[in-house]
């Protein structure tokens, strides 16, 4: 990679230099307003917008867990009728998984991935900003179904075939199948981008075992998504063509079995789930130690572990088929290779004990959320081992015991971490601190009210109560702990309101004045992003970080004296980088979102009329030479334009920014 | 640079070594090919029981080679070995797994659908 | 240190109080109950499922345990000196084998109890074969009393066995995926289109237990309900005999008059044995080629998919909703009729005269049940 | 390396460093982002093509009460794959001499085993499409059965693959006849090669797989 000289802003096209790209369009210069942010490139305005795209689909998958609720309050419910119901459960699931838990994730991992690693961007900044617009238009596409004739109705794993066109006929389950297609190319791109960044793109004396395990489990999980979208990708591809050619794959008088869309749903399945709770495990891995004011107890323990778990977890998907049919070879297989995740799963619990065991705790709202998950996710991963009983399991599976597992280990786990990190980084995505007596309300409904929803499904699941049922009789004996599951989603709902209110009372604060300016380092971090200004600077850092060691950061303010005694030395807000040095940025680009753009046009062309789809191609073929065509911001990029099939990101103008200005020298790779 | 810069992983980074010269890239062609004619034989002869393993062995060694060399894995860095591996690995075992439980672990039924037995 | 214990005591006698609510309120059950073991299989698996529980409860506390204890013990307190930093300690081998060993023992010990709990309870009963076919959004149960290849009761919503007799279930589907399920008889089965799915059911006494579909296959999913049946052996018999009885054609003049409506509007779906036989094998009006047989309907206590009652409590017909079925059945039960999924509506085109006769005719049609619910 | 950490006063926790004067950054594996992109991405296609391959393999054989026409296996012609198979692999040979001709500077070979290797990739292509024809023309199309669907799901898939490395091919000629890439840019050829030869690959599975065993 190659560094490049002082630049000026717009770039033409390189006189004489044969190799570099052709300038055909100009690029956006730095933007002001809406524009910085449709055109940017830059990895934390991206983070930002994951992070409120996934917020406003948080609040519309809690509306439908709200109808649903509502519709579960009383025995014989009216509020909805079964097929809206069904519509309902579809999204609320498919919406928190893919939409919400899954983007918060990618918000945290673009916004802080860099910052951890010490890098100025990740390495293909265009792509990036592709990633998030796919994404943005997947999630607004699989919306449209609830305004052209319904939403799907399968089931968020959408078993065939209840979901094909002779049971499903209305579009809501090709919104389904090509919506989650659309969100997995964004995943898809998101994911080696980050696998690239982090594998070639740390700072200095950065090794992986000097790691924040944030950014290690990050790394892992992209690693997850790589391997395991494809599978979900041929899986939705077959659902496609039997939907929309007439294909036969689970046509069962064909002689299709109906097991081969579980096993390959489950192939995705049960990696995904780990995609989900562990950008939350690095993420409290991080708070805990900050706010013990201790190391974390077994840093490579724990690394190995998150690692360990993304592998066993490609060893345990039929534990959602025990009653399937599986034959009881299978199934005595997987309830085994099932429980044994539980190791890798437990050890880091107590290792987090361990690390808060002999701190000096101190109480901050990103320290509470962090208990809240180390106690409610293993609530969740313990009654998983007890599914993982199978013979158990003929009794719990498809009940409201399942409901509480996975809310326990989604909600409880993978939401209660997200929240962590937002009180946690969110001075220095934004300067200013949310406030915490408002935070602290905050927190006590949603535990609160997490405890009401949840805890009581474990009852009713006993109790026998089905899920996706959408409704059940009085004579069932379900009332009473339907009922206050219900007002617990309504005690989180005044909790998820109090965290609105916050955000924009501290923001309007901040504003005027009465919300104090938060320094670099507030909570005494340990980590590279602290050792920076807050808000972060658009360039991230003035000079490239040369690490020495896990928690570099910290070794920089705490140094043994002459007694070998550790000892503050210096203040990390004083020795913080000033953010005052202006190296070469990469400039915006207009064909990330244009590109994007394209997905939805393709796919609702594949519903409705095949014309569309040519245009949505057409788009897309002309985005990607607008995209390959475009100057480069670097004399060095630009390897020219080949369609290939994964974006045509290897012309990666923007790879190559990642020291520019201090630096002088030209020096090729090889 | 190298002191402070992090090339822990890859020692073999800085020797590209490309492989072989253009006349050892036919050499391997021509392997290929008369791989491809032995497979081809299979179709023409009975093999008896040994024609599907002799096929898979053959595809595996066709891989192989083509992968060692024509995509340079054996002279190229580790970095890339592993990200390819792993999920060729990755895609044979799960699929392994699948395609058995799918047609050896059955439940044994023994009659189909629509009759008692 | 006081203010400490006080906040834990709270704290654990919060937990308790809260904690023995919920096992009480527990307690209250419906009249579905894995918790409430009846057959053999459920029973072995209800021991599994407490002993997997105890275990995930033991742990459960001691991680909670730990938690309150470290939250409690080391918070920060005002007289800490900021600058004192506390020991600083980056692991503890023998701590992370421990608690890597202390899990793997105790799930090899989970597994060696699972295993062949699995073998154990997977395979066929050893009494008689039932074929159990699921459609949406009912259920179909036949049995073939002579062994010849051929089922001679075909039956609805409710399966009939005798007691003390584990039947071997052949469980199948007509359509989508449903899931087959008695919580206190046995754990359930998916019901696979395409595969036969084989399982079991016994009681040592006998009852009416419930079940319901538990895959989710649909529209009506959630009123796809089942009843098993489990009679006294004499009791079983006599039933067999008058299953294996055909409908003979109406004497009385009301229910004349219905046996021809009825042979104008239903037979397209519907079999009545011995007069009404031309939708047998499977119909192309239903999307799964399968309405349910209305021979003996009067023999069973509930009708479409179990979600209504045939029988009022004082043991009369509960003509009422029966009536309102053959009315407007998909205003009764979710149904997509225009998709082939479900009984049409007859709103339109049956009169109230027309749905007396109809209706005098389908009370005909057998019972009582042997067995009611009480 | 300590020497920086200590040089550094705790005014300047990350100041400018010598290292920063005076060299540039370089990936940490002394890998180009680019190249781990592709391999990445192979990486990746494994587990589409393995799923796709296992799902043609689970359903070729599997039939139902309205199953009707032929299975895909029926009309395979052997001798006529073979041929079309051999090319591909020789597509390879031609594309790596692309490559190294690239990487000596030699333009002109270069340029001439692009499109070699874009002709035999088409001269495949043409031939699926024929053996595609030729199966509708007896009665096996898309729809017919179930292992007509998976057998073209999978071999259109790949079809889509090799087509792609096509259109890549011969922009890359493009660019090198307009001087815009030269040999300083050969990892560009080398990675668009990468994925010619696994497209290869994936071939050799499945004509071993899908045509060879019965
Ligand atoms: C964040 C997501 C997440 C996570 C992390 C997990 C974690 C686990 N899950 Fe869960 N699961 C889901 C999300 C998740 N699951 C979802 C969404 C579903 C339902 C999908 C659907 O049907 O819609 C599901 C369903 C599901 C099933 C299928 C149930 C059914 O439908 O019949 C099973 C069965 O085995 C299972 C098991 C497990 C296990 C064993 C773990 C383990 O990883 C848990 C490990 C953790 C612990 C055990 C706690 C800490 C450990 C210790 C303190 C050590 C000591 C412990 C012991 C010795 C026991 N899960
Ligand atoms: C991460 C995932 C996640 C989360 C967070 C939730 C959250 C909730 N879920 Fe969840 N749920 C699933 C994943 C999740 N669910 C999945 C995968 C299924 C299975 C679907 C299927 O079967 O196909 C399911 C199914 C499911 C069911 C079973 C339906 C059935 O089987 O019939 C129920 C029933 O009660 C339920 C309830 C709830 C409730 C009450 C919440 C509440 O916690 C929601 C509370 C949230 C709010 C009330 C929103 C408040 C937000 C704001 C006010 C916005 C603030 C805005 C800013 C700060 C900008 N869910
Ligand atoms: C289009 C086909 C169709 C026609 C015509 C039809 N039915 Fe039905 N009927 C069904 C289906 C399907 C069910 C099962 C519905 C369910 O449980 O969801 C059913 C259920 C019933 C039941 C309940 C049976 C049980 O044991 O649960 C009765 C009674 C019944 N129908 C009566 C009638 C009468 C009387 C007529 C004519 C006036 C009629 N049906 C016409 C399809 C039909
Ligand atoms: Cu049948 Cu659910
Ligand atoms: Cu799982």
């Amino acid at each position: 990679m190659a560094i490049t000289e002082e630049r000026p802003e717009i770039l033409e096209l390189e006189s004489g230099d044969t190799t570099s790209s052709t300038g055909v369009f100009a690029r956006p210069t730095n933007a002001t307003g809406w524009r910085a942010w449709l055109f940017t490139v830059d990895h934390k305005k991206i983070g930002i917008m994951y992070g409120v795209v996934a917020m406003f689909w948080f609040l519309w998958g809690g509306i439908e867990a709200l109808l649903i609720r509502a519709q579960l309050f009383t025995p014989n419910g009216t509020v909805l009728t079964a097929d809206q119901y069904n519509q309902l459960f579809t999204m609320h699931g498919t919406t928190m998984v893919f939409l919400v838990i899954m983007p918060l994730a990618a918000a945290f991992a673009n916004y802080m991935v860099p910052l951890q690693i010490g890098a100025r961007d990740v390495a293909f900044p265009r792509m990036n900003a592709l990633g998030l617009w796919i994404f943005v238009f997947g999630g607004i596409f699989l919306n449209l179904s609830w305004f052209l004739g319904g939403g799907p109705d399968g089931g968020w794993f959408a078993y065939a075939p209840n979901t094909g066109v002779t049971f499903s006929p209305g579009a809501g389950m090709d919104f389904y199948a090509l919506g989650l297609q659309i969100a997995g190319i964004a995943s898809l791109v998101g994911a080696i981008n980050l696998i690239v960044t982090i594998i070639n793109m740390r700072a200095p004396g950065m090794t992986m075992l000097r790691m924040p395990v944030f950014t290690w489990m990050i790394l892992v999980v992209q690693f997850l998504l790589l391997f395991a979208l494809p599978v979900i990708t041929v899986a939705l591809i077959l659902l496609s063509f039997d939907r929309t050619f007439d294909a036969n794959f689970f046509n069962v008088s064909m002689g299709a079995d109906p097991l081969l869309w579980q096993h390959l749903f489950w192939i995705f399945g049960h990696p995904e789930v780990y995609i989900l709770i562990l950008p939350s495990f690095g993420i409290v891995s991080e708070t805990l130690p900050v706010f013990s004011r201790k190391p974390l107890f077994g840093y490579s323990v724990i690394v190995i572990s998150g690692a360990a778990i993304g592998f066993m977890g490609w060893g345990v998907w039929a534990h959602h088929m025990f009653v399937s049919g599986l034959g009881p070879v299978g199934v005595a297989a997987f309830s085994a290779t099932t429980m044994f995740i539980a190791v890798p799963t437990g050890v880091k619990i107590l290792n987090w004990i361990a690390t808060m065991w002999g701190g000096n705790l101190r109480f901050t709202l990103p320290m509470m959320f962090s208990v809240s998950l180390v106690s409610m996710f293993t609530i969740g991963g313990l009654s998983g081992v007890m599914h993982a009983v199978a013979p158990a399991d003929t009794q719990q599976t498809d009940t409201y015991f399942i409901v509480a597992h996975f809310h326990y280990v989604l909600f409880g786990g993978a939401l209660m971490g997200l929240f962590a990190g937002m009180y946690y980084w969110w001075p220095k995505a934004f300067g200013y601190r949310l406030n915490d007596k408002l935070g602290k309300w905050h927190f006590w409904a949603v535990l609160l009210g997490f405890n009401m929803a949840f805890g009581p499904m474990h009852i009713l699941g006993l109790q026998g109560m089905a899920r996706r049922h959408s409704r059940y009789g009085p004579e069932d004996g379900f009332d009473f702990w339907n009922a206050v599951v219900t007002i617990g989603a309504f005690v989180i709902l005044i909790g998820m309101i109090i965290f609105a209110v916050n955000i924009v009372r501290s923001w309007l604060g901040y504003k005027e004045g009465t919300v104090p300016q938060e320094p670099a380092d507030p909570w005494d971090g340990r980590t590279l992003e602290w050792a920076i200004p807050s808000p972060t600077p658009e360039h991230n850092f003035d000079y490239v970080p040369v690490v020495t060691d896990v928690d570099d950061f910290w070794h920089k303010k705490y140094q043994p004296d002459a007694n070998g005694k550790l000892r503050k030395v210096a203040d990390g807000n004083a020795i913080a980088q000033k953010g005052d040095q202006h190296p070469h940025l990469p400039s915006p680009s207009y064909w990330p979102i244009v590109l994007a753009a394209a997905l939805p046009l393709i796919a609702l062309g594949l519903i409705y009329n095949l014309w569309l789809t040519g245009i949505g191609l057409v788009l897309l073929l002309g985005s990607m030479f607008g995209w390959s065509l475009e100057p480069a911001t670097d004399p060095d990029a630009g390897h020219g334009d080949h369609g290939d099939d994964h974006g045509p990101e290897e012309d990666g103008p923007d790879g190559n920014d990642k020291v520019e200005a201090e630096t002088a020298e030209e020096a090729p790779v090889d | 640079m190298e002191t402070v810069a992090a090339s822990e992983e890859d020692t073999h980074a800085e020797h590209h070594d490309h492989g072989l010269s253009d006349v050892g890239y036919i050499k391997i062609a021509i392997i290929l090919g008369v791989l491809t004619a032995v497979e081809v034989a299979t179709y023409f002869w009975d093999f008896g029981i040994l024609e599907v393993p002799s096929l898979l062995i053959l595809m595996v060694v066709k891989f192989q080679i083509v992968v060692s060399y024509f995509m340079h894995l054996k002279f190229d860095s580790k970095v890339f070995s592993y990200l390819f591996v792993t999920g060729l690995v990755l895609a044979m075992a799960v699929f392994a797994a699948m395609g058995t439980s799918m047609v050896f672990w059955q439940d044994p039924s023994g009659c189909d659908a629509s009759s008692f037995c | 240190m006081k203010i400490r214990s006080y906040a834990a005591g709270r704290l654990i006698r919060g937990t308790s109080l809260v904690l023995m609510t919920v096992v009480l309120a527990s307690c209250a059950t419906g009249r579905i109950d894995p918790t409430d073991p009846v057959g053999e299989n459920a029973k072995q698996i209800d021991g599994l499922m407490r002993l997997s529980g105890y275990m995930a409860a033991a742990v459960g506390i001691f991680v909670a345990i730990a938690v309150v204890l470290v939250v409690v013990k080391f918070r920060e307190r005002p007289d800490d000196d900021p600058d004192e930093l506390p020991k600083q300690i980056h692991g503890n081998r023998k701590a992370e084998l421990t608690w890597t060993l202390i899990p793997v023992v105790l799930l090899v010990f989970l597994t060696v109890v699972t295993v062949p709990a699995v073998f154990d309870l997977s395979g066929k009963g050893d009494g008689r074969t039932i074929k159990v076919e699921a459609q949406q959004w009912w259920w179909q149960f036949s049995y073939d009393v002579d062994e010849d290849g051929t089922s001679d009761i075909i039956t609805a919503n409710e399966i009939v066995i005798p007691v003390g007799e584990e039947v071997n279930l052949e469980i199948l589907s007509n359509d989508v995926i449903h899931s087959f399920w008695i919580p206190q008889l046995n754990g359930k089965r998916d019901a696979v289109p395409g595969r036969v799915h084989h399982w079991r059911i016994s009681s040592p006494v006998p009852g009416i237990f419930y079940g319901e579909c538990v895959e989710f296959c649909g529209l009506s999913h959630a009123d796809m309900q089942m009843r098993a049946v489990v009679l006294e052996n004499d009791d079983y018999d006599a039933w067999v005999l008058e299953q294996l009885t055909p409908a003979t054609v109406p004497t009385n003049d009301a229910a004349k008059r219905g046996y021809d409506l009825f042979g104008r509007h239903c037979v397209s779906c519907h079999v009545v044995n011995g007069v009404y036989e031309s939708a047998a094998d499977g119909n192309a009006n239903l999307t799964s080629g399968y309405a349910p047989n209305l021979t003996h309907l009067m023999t069973r206590t509930s009708f479409a998919g179990s979600v209504f009652e045939l029988y009022k409590d004082d043991g009369s017909v509960n003509v009422a909703d029966l009536r309102e079925w053959v009315r407007n059945a998909p205003g009764q039960k979710a149904a997509r009729p225009e998709n082939r999924q479900g009984m049409i509506s007859f709103a339109e085109t049956l009169s109230d005269s027309e749905l007396d006769d109809l209706l005098t005719y389908l009370l005909t049609l057998g019972g009582p049940p042997p067995l009611m619910p009480n | 390396m300590t020497d920086v950490a200590e040089s550094s006063t705790s005014q300047l926790a990350y100041g400018p460093t010598d290292w920063d004067d005076h060299h540039h950054l370089p990936t940490n594996t002394g890998l180009t982002n680019e190249k781990i992109t592709m391999w990445a991405f192979l990486g990746s296609d494994c587990l589409l093509f393995g799923s796709l391959v296992s799902t043609y393999l689970l359903l070729r054989n599997r039939v139902g009460p309205s199953t009707r026409g032929p299975t895909a296996a029926d009309l395979f012609d052997i001798p006529f794959t073979s041929v079309s198979s051999f090319v591909l692999l020789m597509s390879s040979l031609t594309m790596v001499l692309a490559v190294t001709s690239i990487q000596r500077a030699e333009m002109e070979r270069c340029k001439l085993w692009l499109l070699t290797t874009a002709a035999l990739g088409s001269i495949f292509i043409a031939g699926q499409v024929y053996e595609f024809t030729g199966f509708y023309r007896e009665g096996l199309g898309f729809t017919t059965n179930i292992s007509s669907s998976a057998f073209f799901t999978l071999t259109g898939f790949h079809g889509v693959h090799v087509s792609l490395g096509i259109v890549m091919l011969v922009t890359m000629w493009v660019l090198v006849s307009g001087g815009y890439l030269g040999p300083d840019r050969a990892e560009t050829i080398e990675i668009i090669g990468l994925y010619w030869h696994f497209v290869d690959i994936v071939w050799i599975v499945i004509f071993a797989v899908v045509y060879l065993i019965p």
